[in-house]
């Protein structure tokens, strides 16, 4: 079956990161497929790429990206909530004259519309968030 | 359908509006802080227990285990189930409203 | 499954709004899914319950917080062929609320619609 | 003592426990959400007229007139300062405690 | 004013813990202040209130939820000098808790003592 | 009077950081002092240099850098949780090896007994938070 996933909080604050990607992951192994995982509002800061969280605890965002690579999943940023709070990726630097940009490995940055498109092909869409 | 509640009925009303707009026969999962709701001895026990004569309950092992919580710790009737039977239930029904 | 892939499908999708204004930037944000996905031709209708409700009173004026006065787009959803807009009316007496209060023309329905509309839903985003 | 509350009382219980643990002749002053609290015929207004007997009620301006309410909207005897206001009340009182 | 700026002036402070641990990191990083507090050689108190009692559950085990179980430390406050832990005597009840569930030792406060707490203190975290 | 600022929560997500500022500002106005404003939790959020909010918009971290700037404020992002959420000023990027660096003018990265001191050294320590 076809998952789509929105985050809604960011890395550590709020459990709802670490519940999406758990849920993720036991989706993955009941040989589900993840279609997309969208990051919005705070969700947005799952995607740094400079955290650095003690050596005794997970690392959200690497988490993240390792099962993207592993499984293939579509990571997006929602470009309106990134701007707002200082999530960049390499063109977005160029556009809004940013002097550095910070995203990790496999996450991208797009519209709203990556979401309202995960609602519409996914047989399933599920929201983590405060 | 599925309903999610995630939050901590002692703090926030997601719980409350979930108990009044979900339909009979419908299937609640309490994740995260939302696991605080199944414990029994509460004072909002006796919610948990009428709902229970329409809907089916469960709660999430990891969440409950995390929260020092087990089976003794719950009212009767509620299936503890682990993230691979979260994922079932998503599969299973067709719907999902998770309650923020 | 193979249908719900192809790119003429319609699902009724729905927005529950429980959240007030201000306070956090959902009601915001989730104002800015609903016009983006407007262009998508999907069957939308929201939801407000809650202090959902809270975001469609009237003569909302953020100039002394600096914040952006997003209300005003309510209004303006019409254009956008957003035209079904619910609101739990429970939601609204408990905050001591009536139709007047509100900006925009809604549908007041009880809990018991209100639990009709949401199981008659598809894909239900909420914020 | 100054005591803040931010929330929405029919959202989060800040307010309900603010109002169980505030000492008599405290001040307390709404903001944010909070505001919302000072509404007249909710289903919260009796708690509120309650704890006019023994407090003293503030809601922010500023946060009220975002919201799009005014002195009609609200419980008689509450008092509605802009921050500068706040800044005082902060500088009058010893001690604040803020209940988010 | 002048004498508060000096070195040794000594303060009374609450940290104050609303929040259940996991759902949010609130209870895990106030821990982090409490313990860099101790060096401060401050008057230190620690009130659970609400779900905050949650805090103090025994046996909590974070493993498959692969978070730190940080509900550890509380038992070694002592060790750092905090040892004023209070625990509102109402919180526990509504939540089906006794004392019996807790992991460490505390002592518990009606609502009107915790009430004298608050007051009597001069400088209060919320978490 | 000599006031302490604790902020938990990031910017726009809460109205935290916009309360805060502008409780900071009337403070000022009104002949106070702010001896430090210490960002925790998400807070730390408000130090990126990264952002580029709508035109139309509040620009949050570049408010709180003008202000310091204007009034001599001094303006802390707790490093633990800085750390956790990838936030990063040039010594931390050295330290943690990272790429990049975001934070903005006027923040800085220290520990958690600056909140400790802002609690001792003030008359009034104000939160806003959610």
């Amino acid at each position: 079956m076809l998952f789509g996933i929105l985050v809604n909080e960011g890395p550590y604050q709020h459990q709802a990161s670490d519940s999406a990607y758990l849920f993720a992951q036991a989706a993955i192994e009941e040989g589900h497929t993840i279609f997309r995982v969208f990051f919005y509002h705070d969700g947005v800061n799952n995607g740094t790429r400079l955290a650095t969280p003690p050596q005794d605890d997970r690392h959200i965002p690497n988490r993240w990206s390792e099962l993207a690579e592993k499984h293939n999943i579509d990571l997006v940023l929602c470009v309106a909530a990134a701007q707002r709070r200082g999530m960049v990726d390499p063109d977005e630097m160029k556009r809004n004259k940013k002097d550095a940009d910070n995203i990790a490995s496999k996450f991208r940055i797009s519209g709203l519309g990556q979401l309202i498109e995960a609602g519409v092909q996914t047989d399933r869409l599920i929201t983590f968030g405060d | 359908m599925l309903h999610t509640v995630n939050k901590s009925p002692f703090e926030k009303n997601s719980l409350e509006t979930c108990l009044r707009l979900i339909e009979d026969n419908s299937t609640l999962l309490l994740i995260e802080d939302a696991v605080y709701g199944a414990l029994k001895n509460t004072n909002i026990e006796e919610k948990i227990l009428n709902a229970q004569t329409n809907i089916k309950l469960y709660v999430l092992g990891p969440d409950l285990k995390a929260r020092g919580l087990d089976k003794n710790s719950l009212i009767t009737n509620i299936e503890i189930i682990d993230y691979k039977g979260f994922v079932k239930l998503v599969a299973e029904n067709e719907k999902i409203q998770n309650w923020l | 499954m193979e249908e719900e892939l192809e790119g003429g499908v319609v699902k009724k999708f729905l927005y529950v709004n429980r959240r007030a204004p201000h306070g956090t930037i959902y009601a915001h944000e989730a104002l800015e899914v609903v016009l983006i996905g407007a262009a998508f031709d999907q069957d939308v209708s929201l939801a407000f319950i809650d202090d959902g409700v809270f975001q469609l009173k009237k003569e909302q004026d953020t100039a002394e917080i600096y914040t952006k006065n997003f209300s005003k787009i309510y209004s303006a959803l019409e254009m956008y062929d957003v035209e079904k807009l619910y609101v739990e009316k429970e939601s609204l007496e408990s905050r001591g609320l009536t139709e007047d209060d509100l900006s925009v023309d809604v549908k007041i329905i009880n809990s018991k619609e209100m639990k009709k509309l949401i199981t008659d839903s598809e894909v239900i985003f909420n914020f």
